[in-house]
């Protein structure tokens, strides 16, 4: 299979997911993301009525989406479209004019103290080699997947086929690939 | 009288006019309308931007910063913009905008602003003693029939009266 | 009974970003009013001359396309001050990106410079010629064909003046309008409303500068035109979402019933549009003398409008919404 | 006396609504002391020489008519009055406050609201007059150590006219009426007597515009004391504080919801309200007069009071609270009754009984901390949504 008819994707179970910070810290590590700064992130979402209420805990980052708004917003073409639908910034081409910023409805990029925007590559460094990205491997509960969605064969795309799932602001009109099991 | 210039109203119904400003004012707000106190907030505004420490510390002024919100983000503060707005239409309309100085025949310019920022420190202090200037409390609380605010009214009236004659010669 | 309850505890601390996104400052609004402020100046110094088929007669007539260059160069410099790294900047001019209304606003603006020095050049006077050649020393040959060049297609230059000046105008409000993420921006409406906001604010300031009698009264009547026009837009961009969905109705409460509220109100739409409208009907219907006071309302009142829709479109976030 | 009015203390609009209204409230009132001819500082001043009674005439027409028009609304039960936040009374204070305003008025031509006007009118001694306000506002901040006692000294609460003499607003409306009229007929003949006398001409007032506008005054007092007799429920004086009456539901609710929007305290003695009090009341501090620690607490929150059992009305101590005061009806043991004993299972089970059974079962459980509690305490307002920083994670 050629590179380019790849589509790498997360897939995050909510129902597995128990909010113990380790995808965020193995990111801080394995990417070197600045003190105060990170690429990935939980959120406890509480919704319901008293006293009926569910909860839902999920790993976000950024969505790698299938029609960007960030690339779209970038005068000068640092953020881009890579290998395997992965959005990545091109540092050297980043005058840090914040367009992209403004224009992710996931609010997941954001300024590198050294002056380019910067965000989840997806581990692309690491895929590259034939690895998983950091967070997903250090996983305990296991409820980070990720894949080749153009392979119907790979871990993502069967979960995807078997479970129930949604992806976060599908009204954005983005594309996002992750997808979260619920 | 330039020529631009239109009558003043009646004072009666300029009178009447204000006062169902004031009860919209009570009808909206249940409060009524002041001045004193936006400008004491730009002041304090600018003296926290100068010394922060001491009005925090300033056991009255104080007050103003404590609870964190911006100085001037008050009900009064954007009344008294309205008031600027509302003069400056009623001076244009009215052909009565000019720039200048107000004063009597017989003082000069330099006279009649110091006499004007003498006064005015004067009414500052007095308007935060009092709880409220001539609209704060005489007008505003004169018509909710607080009897401080009466008090103070008969008080205002006193006091420029009793000072008149010695300043008479700024005027006329 | 109760209402749906939602509670989302955030992990994310990013500074810039949460827990409200603000990476644009006071620079960017600066930089948008400059902006308009300059589009307007060039629509309306082209149209005033088009249609009276006469050039600025006043020296600070003469001066304003000058004044517009410094004054976009103060635009350039506050965008400049927001880079997060000033020394990429030269990326602008490395790519043009057909999608990134930046990309074009970055195009567009060095197009603006020659436009303005080409349209000011050719409307000076005589004398003004005489002293400016006299300063360029060993330029001189350079400037008179520019010159030469600036007389001869006087009219070609101002009518690209105004469309140039239009498209800024207009990018300024679509730099914003384009950013879907953003619930309060993302309006088509966004471009024309600071295309007015910045006719009407570059009226005010021509209107501070000393001008014939004919020009005033013809640019006080476009000011009013254009404070009409912009109240219009105001009111459609704010019924599109107050009438839109919940998260619409959420961006709309920004400015109806949030935090900036007050501001909008007093300082845009009372101070800035209404009572400037009055004062200049009242100006043009009764020949009142003018007063700097009414531009100057304009003027606070376009800078207004620029910082609270880019504070409080950054306060409208698609993760805010319920 | 409940009526719509005051929109804002009514809850109708938020405060950024509020001050965004302040601008236009604000723009009448400029428009109309310009109309009355206060921003010209020589203008203003003839008040105390006697050549122009303007200032008298704008502002009692202005005070006649807005009380007026509160006595009519109020009488027809439109406006809730004892909603109105009227300024309290500190006797020295006032009137030490008021003789120097007055002087400080002569002296600079200008009270610091017209000063605004003068300045939008285009004269510099305006605005230097507000610099003065502004150094006086700092200068009293300054002094604020030694003017602290006198400050605070002759403090009487919030005394009306209206309460001192135990009649209806209306009647006090009309009185004040009466009184204006009579202020305005001496100050027109002071002025033309003054006029005489200089040899110069009375400022010129159309006397059919203000024969007019006195009649209107009247028709407005007469109409004022009309309403009295259709609304008799309006005769009484409005009480200072309406107090709410709660039920131990509606507490335990707010308890839950928004521990922060209320005072509880509990009026029993100090050994009955340290063995067993509603959780989060307060006890009545000893040692200090009850109705000093009412007044020094701040009026944002509901004070809800309750004794051992039904308490009528909370006490005059209460009343000192300058907020919204509630009484806990059947007192600390409805409360025990009705929250901290277990809820009888529902005798049918339609929709509403068990939405019921449900609730009742969620506050007992969160106030006793039985089995089966529910989740920890959220606010509910419409549509929360917050985010909120925590630790860890980056």
């Amino acid at each position: 299979m050629s590179k380019t008819s790849r589509r790498y994707a997360m897939v995050m179970d909510t129902k597995k997911c128990v909010g113990c910070n380790a995808c965020v810290l193995a990111c801080k590590a394995e990417n070197n993301v600045p003190e105060g700064f990170c690429r990935d992130w939980i959120v406890e979402e509480v919704r319901g009525t008293f006293p009926k209420l569910q909860a839902e805990i999920r790993s976000e980052r950024c969505n790698h989406c299938g029609d960007p708004p960030c690339v779209d917003a970038c005068p000068t073409g640092a953020s881009h479209i890579a290998e395997g639908g992965v959005v990545l910034v091109t540092h050297d081409k980043c005058t840090g004019c914040k367009a992209c910023i403004a224009s992710c409805p996931y609010d997941a990029r954001f300024v590198h103290p050294e002056g380019y925007v910067d965000k989840c590559t997806f581990c692309l460094h690491r895929v590259q080699k034939g690895q998983l990205p950091a967070c997903v491997t250090v996983c305990p509960t296991r409820s980070l997947h990720f894949g080749d969605l153009n392979d119907p064969d790979s871990d993502v795309s069967r979960l995807l086929a078997t479970r129930k799932w949604k992806v976060q602001h599908p009204e954005a009109g983005t594309d996002p690939h992750v997808f979260f099991l619920v | 009288m330039n020529p631009q210039e239109r009558p003043l109203w009646n004072p009666y119904v300029a009178g009447a006019f204000l006062g169902l400003v004031l009860l919209a004012t009570y009808l909206l707000m249940g409060f009524g309308l002041g001045s004193s106190a936006a400008v004491t907030r730009v002041a304090v505004a600018g003296a926290h931007a100068v010394a922060p420490a001491a009005i925090e510390n300033n056991g009255y002024l104080g007050a103003y910063v404590s609870s964190g919100a911006p100085i001037l983000e008050d009900w009064m503060v954007f009344e008294v913009i309205g008031v600027f707005l509302g003069g400056l239409l009623g001076a244009y309309t009215g052909g009565r905008l000019k720039k200048g100085v107000d004063r009597g025949p017989r003082i000069g310019v330099g006279g009649r602003l110091g006499l004007a920022l003498a006064g005015g420190v004067l009414m500052g202090f007095a308007a935060r003693l009092a709880r409220g200037c001539t609209s704060g409390q005489a007008l505003t609380g004169g018509a909710a029939l607080a009897v401080g605010s009466w008090v103070f009214m008969f008080a205002v009236f006193a006091g420029g009266y009793a000072l008149a004659p010695l300043v008479r010669r700024q005027w006329r | 009974m109760n209402p749906q309850l939602v509670e989302i505890t955030h992990g994310r601390t990013n500074p810039g970003i949460d827990p409200v996104l603000h990476a644009w400052g006071w620079e960017v609004p600066v930089y948008l009013f400059l902006g308009g402020l300059v589009a307007g100046v060039m629509v309306l110094l082209a149209a005033l001359e088009l249609k009276r088929r006469a050039k600025a007669t006043t020296p600070a007539g003469q001066a304003m396309p000058f004044v517009a260059i410094g004054l976009i160069s103060l635009g350039m410099g506050a965008l400049f001050l927001d880079l997060a790294h000033k020394v990429h900047v030269y990326r602008f001019y490395l790519s043009f990106e057909a999608t990134s209304p930046m990309s074009w606003g970055a195009w567009i603006l060095m197009i603006v410079y020659p436009v303005l020095l080409l349209q000011g050049l050719g409307g000076l006077s005589d004398g003004a010629r005489g002293w400016l050649r006299a300063k360029v020393g060993g330029l001189g040959t350079l400037l008179d064909r520019v010159q030469a060049f600036a007389d001869a297609k006087r009219r070609p230059i101002l009518w690209t003046s105004m469309a140039v000046g239009a498209g800024l105008g207009v990018y300024t409000g679509l730099l914003l309008g384009t950013l879907s993420a953003r619930l309060l921006w993302n309006s088509a409406v966004m471009g024309p409303l600071f295309l007015a906001s910045g006719v009407s604010t570059g009226a005010a300031l021509l209107l501070c500068v000393k001008l014939d009698h004919e020009a005033h009264h013809t640019l006080v009547r476009w000011d009013t035109l254009a404070i009409g026009v912009e109240l219009a837009l105001l009111a459609v961009l704010l019924l599109g979402l107050v009438t839109g969905g919940s998260a619409q109705q959420v961006a709309a409460d920004t400015l109806l019933g949030g935090r900036y509220t007050p501001y909008f109100w007093s300082l845009v739409v009372v101070g800035g549009l209404a009572v400037p409208l009055v004062l200049n009907v009242v100006e043009m219907r009764r020949g009142l003398r003018p007063t700097l006071l009414t531009p100057a309302l304009v003027l606070i009142g376009g800078f207004a409008l620029r910082t609270l829709v880019v504070a409080a479109g950054q306060y409208t976030s698609f993760g805010l919404m319920p | 006396m409940n009526g719509l009015f005051p929109l804002y203390q009514k809850g109708a609009f938020e405060y950024p609504v509020a001050m965004a209204l302040a601008t236009l409230l604000g723009l009448g009132f400029g428009f109309a002391l310009e109309r009355g001819g206060f921003g010209s500082a020589r203008r203003l001043a003839a008040q105390f020489y006697g050549t122009d009674m303007r200032v008298l005439k704008v502002m009692f027409s202005a005070i006649v008519t807005a009380t007026v028009g509160l006595g009519i609304f109020g009488g027809l039960g439109v406006v809730d009055l004892g909603a109105l936040q009227i300024p309290g009374t500190w006797w020295w204070p006032q009137i030490v406050g008021g003789f120097v305003l007055g002087a400080g008025f002569i002296v600079s031509g200008y009270c610091p609201g017209t000063a605004v006007v003068a300045t939008a009118s285009g004269n510099l001694d305006g605005i230097v007059s507000l610099v003065g306000v502004m150094f006086g506002a700092l200068l009293f901040g300054a002094l604020w150590p030694v003017l602290e006692g006198f400050y605070q000294s002759g403090e009487a609460g919030v005394v009306t006219l209206n309460g001192m003499l135990g009649v209806p607003w209306a009647v006090v409306a009309a009185g004040v009426v009466a009184m204006a009229v009579g202020a305005f007929l001496f100050g027109e003949w002071v002025e033309r007597l003054l006029a005489k006398k200089g040899g110069t001409e009375a400022p010129d007032v159309d006397p059919r515009t203000r024969n007019r506008v006195f009649a209107g005054f009247g028709v407005a007092a007469a109409l004022g004391l009309a309403a009295l007799a259709v609304t008799p429920a309006a005769i009484a004086p409005p009480a200072p504080s309406p107090v709410a009456q709660w039920d131990a539901e509606t507490l335990a609710d707010a308890l839950v919801r928004d521990p922060g929007s209320v005072y509880l305290v509990d009026l029993r003695d100090a050994a009955a309200c340290g063995k067993d009090r509603i959780a989060g009341a307060l006890c009545l501090p000893e040692g200090e007069e009850p109705g000093a620690f009412f007044a020094t607490l701040p009026p944002t929150r509901t004070l809800v009071v309750y004794g051992a059992s039904d308490l009528a009305d909370a006490p005059a101590d209460a009343r000192r609270f300058t907020g919204k005061v509630a009484v806990l009806t059947g007192g600390h043991a409805a409360f025990h009754s009705d929250i901290l004993t277990p809820p009888p299972a529902p005798t049918e089970a339609t929709p509403r009984t068990l939405a019921d059974f449900e609730r009742k079962q969620a506050l007992y459980a969160w106030f006793t901390g039985a089995e089966a509690a529910p989740p920890p305490v959220m606010p509910t307002r419409k549509a929360v949504t917050r985010k909120t920083k925590k630790g860890g994670g980056c």
